[in-house]
């Protein structure tokens, strides 16, 4: 279990070349990639997610652990499909129509795919039609909207009706933030949640996939 | 350049600016008071085409509450300003007949109540609408400027812009704590953006005799601050951003704006050091847009004070707009009370006093500071690039001192960040040329170079 | 009484008071800062059976949020006013329960980061809810102090109460500009209900180990404040109502309360003039709740500065609660700068001069007049009729003073009332009992003498 | 003419008793009751109404004249009726329950009979029930409801509804006010107005019963 160990506090350190060492040298230790995924990969971004809490690590060191998780993790892609790993699922953001506002959402994808999730960020000024298309085509788990402007925001409403209308509201979980949008909001228009900032969004994200 | 418009810090204060602009209706700015600037925008309501009347009354509406509290407060000056969203400057008809609606308002009040009042117009960056941005070609550029025009011709008093040149580089940068991305942004790419886009603005601003006002380096300064608050970046960053962002934000009085400049951005003083042009500020008073360790420091060499932003929404009293207005009023009257008791320094200093050792973000806010960088960078000549290194290290230097000398606790985690920044800028090529043969590949796809004069 | 708690007006200064209050949690009130007041109510939901355990969480919720901008802005000491909605006092057990919940979060953010927060609890007068009122008798007055009680109970610190005694009489007879009316309820019917109501809450308080912190003549005074603003009472005599109101409000003191008196009292200044208690104020920052001429010159002698209240609405940056609390944070740390650095009267000059000319309300709030005012007070005796006579006169004078020498400029309607109120003055009976007897008839029906001792 | 310019004028300055023997004089000399009514009283409230918007008179002085032409009315009313005059219309007032407050409201009634109508004030603290019986009782052309409270302004909507469903809702028109009150909110429950404060409530009721 020592090179599990050095993979998962290299992986805290955000080392990545050392991170596909150690993934690589536990393989050859004959280590389950199920196992390395679990107690190197997974074990170090819980790490990270707790330094990120506690005000030890910023957003930068958190971006730059999931960057090394994932270069182990590419490694031990192709062995987990064989031990019949399920992914953790796959989430689609987009930013509403009329809003032009970017970073926020950003920050929640590179925290989300920080915890090991794939996302999809199909942009900015996105209309329902195409948050319908992406539902369809990707079939997430979960729906992240954005809207930045108060402005904006009420074509959160737009798009949830889109999805009833097409009968597919119930495939998918859907999540709502950005500046003007609270709680109450969410509630209003029918979300599932609501985050008011990107690690609570992460947050949202489990519990809401749990459930 | 080269030279300095003040000659200490010390004769900087709120109020007064060296070179005061008349911004019509008798309303002059930094000419020995300070004087509200109040913003507003929409509450949660669609923007679409058959609400437009809507939208125009409760424009008017606000503006008339405006008005009426400064009536009702003998607040004989006031700046309003409007803010477009997205869509007013993508339909600049309707940009411009808000403008027209709003600027009835003033002039009702001004012929009414003697009401001297003004309207800055802040036209929308539109071009920040795909990534990468075409930034000189193409429809975005041309609606804007579009905008900017019939604005101007509908009555806007001032003009201004948040623009977002280099922000497609440095919105990752800043969520990588690429300090090099940062710096290719605000001192590469963002200052040859500002001196193309306001070479245009102060052109119509001219030929519709209204004020060039200045730009902001919102998207990237405020957007580090904001992280900032939430965790999100080391709070020394986003104090060497801020002093970072002050060469670019200054190409636009050296292409000829002059001020008020716009509220949020930190930056002015620096660039009131060095040009004497007024400055806008916000700081508590714009806590409903967004929360600051600025709060009084901010106000400590302005010469409008503003609210940032609030949507128009009820509370007991009334509505955010007007109570906002009620608010800064108060701030200024305290404020313009010193003025004329001969306290103004007094007061200034007890703003600064409060706010300074509490954050290195509030720290770099201090006049004192302030005026030095703007000193590093006038000494430094007119290279953009080496301006922005300069000033980037001096920054560094002046947090680093004052947590060496116990002024300002950080955290360790912070200390870590504030050495390795150190680091990073001392380890700058020297030259622009070789910096962005340095980084150009490395920001490869993210950004057009010839959409910035570049190759 | 027949002493002043302070030598002269100049040694009144914000910050601090001859008594302090320590409140628990370590915090004590008066003792050299000046120390935000965050209030605030619930936005527009219905006070339903079924929503309480959604209201309960939204309490804590806004306290989180509350507690959380204090340690965000480093802020170490902190008051939070939960002022009772009619429900939460007719329902003694769910007011206790909301306390309970609230306290419950002080404690914690005592407990993880240091926080010295204390909650006042201030209890609706439900006696108001039929005309004439039952003040001591019946159903109500049951109801509120067993809601009193609970509350301390349950970890209220301080408590307080807008108490109505004479607001029967005072509503029509504001309305009608009936001075010697308003003078009936604050001189006479509120100085008893005040000496009953207060002497059982002082009582309550030493029991459970609370502070009895103070009332206002928020009914009456501010009443009268909010009709002038909106044009329907001269502004004269809204200021003759506010010291009007200063011997009634002194009435708690007398019996027992000890502070931090509550902050919509403007007629505060007085009270601790004479008696050395803590006080809070309340001015610019509590705009969202009404509009005054006050903004400034009210925290001239503060020891909490408050919002008065406002209700729990998401604005760009947060809610409501949050942005009003990072407000008082900045105005309160600019005075604790100013106390620090030796210039707190310097900052008290301009506060009050910034304010005290342009209104008549606001001259009378002047720390020289409210302390002669005190003066007065104090003068005249133990009597309550004679004192409320004495201030009026005094108000009267001072303004009209302020109007012949042109420092306060007064429209001639404005002046014409002055006149009026300044005779209706001079003619009063000397005597209370002569007072009753001229006016009882006039205002019979509309109270119940026995309910205040009176025959 | 003499007579009615001195009724006006001395309905201008609220004095009472003078109106009263102005009024009698007038009809002592010949003058029609709707005459002396129109140009002798209504004429002054005009006058007092302008003095009032210029800030030249307060609540107190339009209370005062408002009392003194009910003085003069009472006087002509009996004469009225017999000329086929009709009253210029009934107005409900109340304040919603869970509320208590209640100077707003009077103020509203007092300008409300300063204006010349008929207000019956059934209130504070009303229930539904209560406004539907005094509507069905009273039969008045607006029903004006007050709320000062976050917490009770919803139940203007309670008792909207209750109107509704006993189908009178079209029988009266609605009107809303208080501190956290506002135009959009009265839209949103389907009110016919609202007004910020008492002068504008006189205007708005106006408006409505013209319409
Ligand atoms: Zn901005
Ligand atoms: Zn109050
Ligand atoms: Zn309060």
């Amino acid at each position: 279990m020592e090179t599990l160990r050095k993979l998962r506090d290299s992986l805290i350190e955000g080392e990545v070349e050392e991170v596909k060492r150690y993934t690589r040298q536990a393989l050859d230790e004959g280590i389950p990639a199920k196992t390395i995924l679990d107690q190197g990969l997974v074990a170090g971004m819980d790490v990270v997610g707790v330094k990120f809490r506690e005000g030890e690590y910023f957003l930068p060191e958190v971006l730059l652990c999931a960057k090394a998780m994932h270069a182990g993790l590419d490694i031990l892609k192709p062995l987990l499909a064989g031990e019949g790993e399920k992914s953790v699922g796959t989430i689609v953001l987009g930013t509403v129509k009329g809003d032009l506002h970017d970073i926020g959402k950003r920050i929640v994808k590179a925290m989300l795919e920080g915890a090991g999730y794939e996302v999809i960020d199909i942009g900015v000024d996105v209309d329902a039609e195409k948050f319908v298309e992406s539902v369809k085509k990707y079939k997430p788990l979960v729906l992240g909207m954005s809207a930045l402007l108060t402005t904006t925001m009420r074509y959160m409403k737009t798009v949830i009706d889109a999805l009833q209308d097409e009968g597919i509201r119930d495939k998918v979980k859907i999540i709502v933030g950005g500046a003007p949008v609270n709680e109450e909001f969410a509630k209003l228009i029918g979300a599932d949640g609501y985050a008011p900032n990107a690690s609570e969004a992460v947050d949202l994200v489990r519990r809401l996939i749990a459930a | 350049m080269g030279e300095m418009a003040y000659s200490s810090a010390r004769e900087m204060i709120f109020g007064f600016a060296k070179k005061p602009v008349n911004v019509g209706n008798e309303l002059i700015i930094g000419n020995g008071r300070v004087i509200p600037e109040v913003n507003f925008t929409l509450p949660s309501v669609n923007l679409d085409e058959e609400n437009v009347p809507e939208i125009r009354e409760r424009f008017k509406d606000i503006a008339n509450r405006i008005m009426k509290r400064c009536v009702e407060l003998q607040q004989e000056e006031v700046v309003i300003e409007f803010e477009h969203l997205f869509d007013m400057t993508e339909r600049p008809d309707f940009g411009a007949q808000l403008t027209k609606d709003l600027k009835e308002v003033i002039e009702k009040y001004y012929q009414s109540h003697g009401i001297k009042a003004a309207l800055r117009v802040t036209i929308a960056d539109i071009r920040d609408r795909v990534r990468p941005p075409r930034m000189r070609s193409g429809r975005e550029i041309e609606t804007m400027l579009r905008s900017f025009e019939l604005c101007a011709d509908a009555g806007a008093d001032i003009l201004s812009i948040e623009s977002t040149g280099g922000k497609e580089i440095s919105d990752n940068a800043l969520m990588m704590g690429d300090v090099e991305g940062v710096l290719f942004a605000l001192g590469v790419l963002g200052p040859r953006d500002m001196e193309f886009l306001w070479n245009e603005i102060v052109s119509i601003a001219h030929r519709y005799d209204a004020v060039p006002g200045g730009d902001t380096a919102c998207g990237f300064a405020n957007t580090a601050m904001q992280l900032a608050h939430q965790g999100l970046l080391p709070k020394v960053l986003a104090a060497v951003v801020r002093l970072m962002s002050a060469p670019r934000s200054l190409v636009a009085v050296e292409v000829g704006a002059v001020g008020p400049l716009k509220d949020c951005g930190y930056e002015n003083p620096v660039i009131k050091a060095i040009t004497g042009v007024p400055i806008s500020m916000e700081g508590k008073t714009s806590a409903c847009a967004h929360s600051s360790p600025l709060g009084n420091i901010a106000a400590a060499v302005c010469d409008l004070w503003s609210n940032e932003s609030v949507q128009d929404v009820k509370l007991l009293s009334g509505n955010t707009p007007e109570v906002f207005t009620e608010m800064l009023i108060y701030d200024c009257r305290l404020m313009n009370t010193a003025i004329k008791a001969g306290k103004a320094e007094s007061l200034r200093d007890l703003m600064v006093d409060s706010d300074r050792f509490l954050d290195p973000q509030a720290l770099v806010l201090d006049p004192e500071i302030m005026y030095e960088a703007a000193h590093v960078v006038v000494r430094v000549g007119e290279d953009k690039y080496k301006q922005t290194v300069a000033v980037s290290r001096y920054a560094y230097e002046v947090v680093k001192e004052a947590e060496t000398t116990g002024k300002v606790k950080l955290r360790d985690v912070e200390k870590k960040w504030l050495e390795k920044v150190g680091k990073i800028l001392e380890h700058l090529p020297e030259e622009e040329e070789e910096f962005y043969a340095k980084v150009k590949a490395r920001y490869e796809g993210h950004f057009v170079p010839e959409e910035y004069g570049l190759k």
